[in-house]
């Protein structure tokens, strides 16, 4: 028992060194997270996702390997910095994920309004996260560069831009709210300023992303809902046409930034 | 079925770096469900690491280590091509084992 | 003595594992140390592992955030070149429970491990280091774990 | 490719535009916009589809570009005219209840339970008392708040201004910078009268952390 007594009481005086050697708070976050960066658990999601895009899978028994993400069927490299866009099969711009829905319905027979009911992290959503963890891992490093020459896909940038700026609720917030400065920040996290290009790997080039808070792979979607969450807004749907506005939006803002997307996030 | 782990292996310095990625829940039993009730604990208790088949590094594990759990070790005297083994077990009695060649 | 010897006794669930997977341990492995794991202070964690007094040393390079963003997830490093050590403990001392991981290194490693670990609140984190001569050593880092995000 | 008929829906609003000739005009884009905020959002818990109903400060401030001067200065004057001043004249409350406020970020979201005192979010955007470290910058530090705005005794005559200005402001932001990105706290039912005299104390009290030395 003395022995315990005298440890703690050499732990009380090494804390009272620590205290002296503390670095700021931003040197202190910035230590942190450069301990975290090396063994991004999102590779988990990655591995699994590229085992799941070659499985034949589904009522039709068949793999996605067909499926056409903007850059011909079966082209996965590159394809996530050019998302969202538009594609002529469905008439409709789509992002990763809604894409995905698509696939999944048309080559695997899967009910695609059911996956996107399905909650986060769940069911066929746990696979569909995996997939654009594959997706977008296999994009890490090329710029942003969303495509803007059809006329919808340009309408959905403008009328991403408005439901950016969109302010409602109790708390009267807008996703402007918090994304419309550079250098702010919420309790310790900084905000993008997601109006410009906020730069490389950083804002929109950064999600999907595993979030060490709930220690899963979150992808643009679930960002986005629980950014509304937080907004104290209703409940956006999985894959609605706000969210892929808002994802042509800040795509296009953030033309030109290197994506480091699957990325690790607080 | 738990899924695959991340090993990666690399030769460096007369030895071989690695880092292990596992996938697991490492539920900790003290947090509990939208209905009130506690989530009970669910982590895993044993790692092992081998070279070639032989044991290089075992570990034992509480709740208190994060959720999908990271680990790095330096294996001494590997060389590329060298299998690197790890296996863990967890306090429900699922086990997984997977490997990786030093690159 | 005793319980040095009772935490060599070979791991059953581990052995089998191995076992089956071609692998077997070249050394007797230690069992679970469940009551280990279940101690509360640094005391009992200290009681349970049967191990000497830890004294505070210099040879055990401990890294540790200052401040955690998330106490979910705290990326940890320790390591020694001093000979001798067999085990690596780290300790969060205001954990619900105290003892976070053990790590056996047998002659094949470096004496080295990362880890990451959860912290439930700011709390002061030991790596005690157990060499084979039965001394015990130690190191700790304060780390101050912040609220993060909207907090809702 | 089939796609899901109700997305198909949805998309009703976009693709007539897409017929009309030329690019659409900022008319078109504004009416597609509020289409797409009415197809997209359903109801969940206490966050209810009435939340996407805008007000007029909502509806002005909606945009990149805040309005005019003399629109937001009309805006604020009727803002101001709809706050609320403790009826019992009393303005401050409990400082420590407010530390608990300020530190507390839930409320008002699909994941709150109904029925349950939001927190005040302070510290999400503003640094108070100098031991909490993780604070936000979206709006301007108050620490030492009442002493750089010499209130030594909230009760003297001399400190009326302040304490009334900042009761106006935690109750309604919006009566003092029409676009402000601070929630309305009073104004919206946010928080209770009770709450806000709590926050006023973590402010104005001497004995507060805020105003420490």
């Amino acid at each position: 028992m003395t022995q315990a007594r005298s440890l703690i009481a050499a732990a009380c005086l090494a804390a009272a060194g620590a205290v002296q050697a503390q670095t700021s708070t931003a040197d202190g976050i910035a230590q942190y997270r450069a301990l975290l960066a090396d063994g991004n658990p999102a590779e988990l999601w990655e591995i699994k996702g590229e085992g799941l895009w070659k499985q034949r899978r589904g009522p039709r028994n068949a793999s996605l390997e067909a499926c056409d993400l903007g850059k011909g069927p079966g082209v996965v490299p590159g394809a996530f910095v050019e998302l969202p866009r538009f594609f002529a099969d469905t008439r409709r711009v789509q992002d990763l994920e809604s894409r995905l829905l698509s696939c999944m319905q048309a080559l695997q027979g899967f009910d695609a309004a059911a996956i996107a009911a399905t909650p986060f992290g769940r069911g066929e959503q746990a696979n569909l996260e995996a997939l654009v963890a594959y997706i977008a891992a296999a994009s890490r490093g090329l710029r942003f560069n969303l495509p803007q020459g059809h006329a919808e896909e340009r309408k959905m940038a403008e009328v991403g831009k408005r439901v950016f700026f969109f302010r409602a609720g109790p708390y009267d917030f807008a996703c402007a709210s918090c994304h419309d400065a550079a250098g702010k920040r919420i309790r310790l996290q900084e905000l993008p300023n997601l109006t410009l290009n906020p730069g490389d790997g950083v804002g929109f080039a950064a999600w999907p992303a595993y979030r060490v808070s709930s220690g899963e792979l979150w992808t643009m979607q679930r960002r986005l809902n629980d950014c509304y969450r937080q907004q104290r807004f209703p409940y956006p749907g999985y894959a609605s046409d706000a969210s892929i506005a808002l994802g042509v939006y800040m795509g296009v803002q953030a033309r030109g930034a290197v994506s480091s997307a699957p990325s690790i996030k607080r | 079925m738990s899924d695959p782990m991340r090993i990666r292996a690399q030769a460096q310095g007369g030895g071989a770096v690695v880092r292990v990625l596992m996938s697991h829940e490492m539920e900790t039993g003290q947090r509990k469900d939208a209905a009130g009730k506690t989530i009970p604990a669910w982590h895993i208790t044993e790692v092992s690491a081998a070279l070639n088949g032989k044991t290089v590094l075992t570990a034992q594990w509480g709740t208190a280590i994060a959720k999908n759990p990271f680990t790095e070790f330096v294996v001494k005297g590997a060389k590329a091509g060298d299998k690197i083994t790890v296996s863990w077990v967890d306090n429900r009695g699922d086990k997984r084992s997977d490997e990786a060649v030093i690159a | 003595m005793q319980n040095r010897r009772e935490m060599l006794t070979r791991s059953a669930a581990v052995a089998a594992l191995l076992a089956g997977a071609g692998v077997l341990p070249a050394r007797a492995q230690a069992a679970y140390n469940k009551a280990a794991f279940e101690a509360k202070s640094i005391d009992d964690v200290v009681k349970a592992l049967g191990i000497a007094r830890p004294v505070e040393s210099k040879d055990i390079v401990f890294t540790a955030p200052d401040i955690a963003e998330n106490g979910a997830v705290v990326p940890i490093a320790a390591s020694t070149a001093l000979p001798g050590v067999k085990r690596i403990a780290f300790l969060v001392e205001k954990n619900p429970t105290t003892l976070a991981g053990v790590f056996d290194f047998s002659d094949a490693v470096e004496t080295s491990v990362k880890t990451r670990i959860k912290m439930g609140q700011s709390s002061n984190v030991l790596a005690v280091a157990i060499l084979g001569d039965g001394k015990v050593l130690y190191a700790q880092r304060d780390v101050k774990v912040t609220l993060g995000g909207c907090g809702g | 490719m089939s796609i899901l008929p109700r997305i198909r829906i949805r998309i009703g609003a976009l693709a007539l535009l897409a017929g009309c000739a030329g690019a659409p005009g900022p008319q078109d884009l504004d009416r597609a916009t509020q289409a797409v905020m009415q197809n997209s959002f359903r109801a969940q818990g206490i966050a209810t589809l009435d939340r996407l109903v805008q007000d007029e400060v909502q509806q002005a401030c909606s945009a990149e570009t805040p309005p005019p001067p003399a629109r937001a200065a009309q805006l604020e004057a009727a803002q101001l005219a709809s706050v609320q001043w403790p009826q019992d004249g009393v303005y401050l409350g409990d400082w420590r209840e407010g530390e608990k406020l300020a530190q507390n970020g839930r409320g008002g979201t699909w994941s709150d339970a109904p029925g349950v005192p939001a927190g005040g979010n302070c510290y999400n955007c503003h640094q108070l008392a100098k031991a909490e470290i993780a604070f936000g910058t979206i709006g301007p530090s108050l620490y030492q708040y009442g002493k750089l705005r010499g209130v030594a005794d909230p009760a003297d005559p001399a400190a009326a201004a302040v304490v009334r200005y900042t009761w106006g402001k935690l109750w309604n932001a919006k009566a003092y910078n029409a676009c402000s990105a601070m929630p309305r706290f009073g104004h919206q039912g946010v928080l209770t009268p009770a709450q806000i005299k709590d926050l006023m104390a973590l402010l104005l009290d001497p004995k507060s952390p805020v105003n420490a030395p």
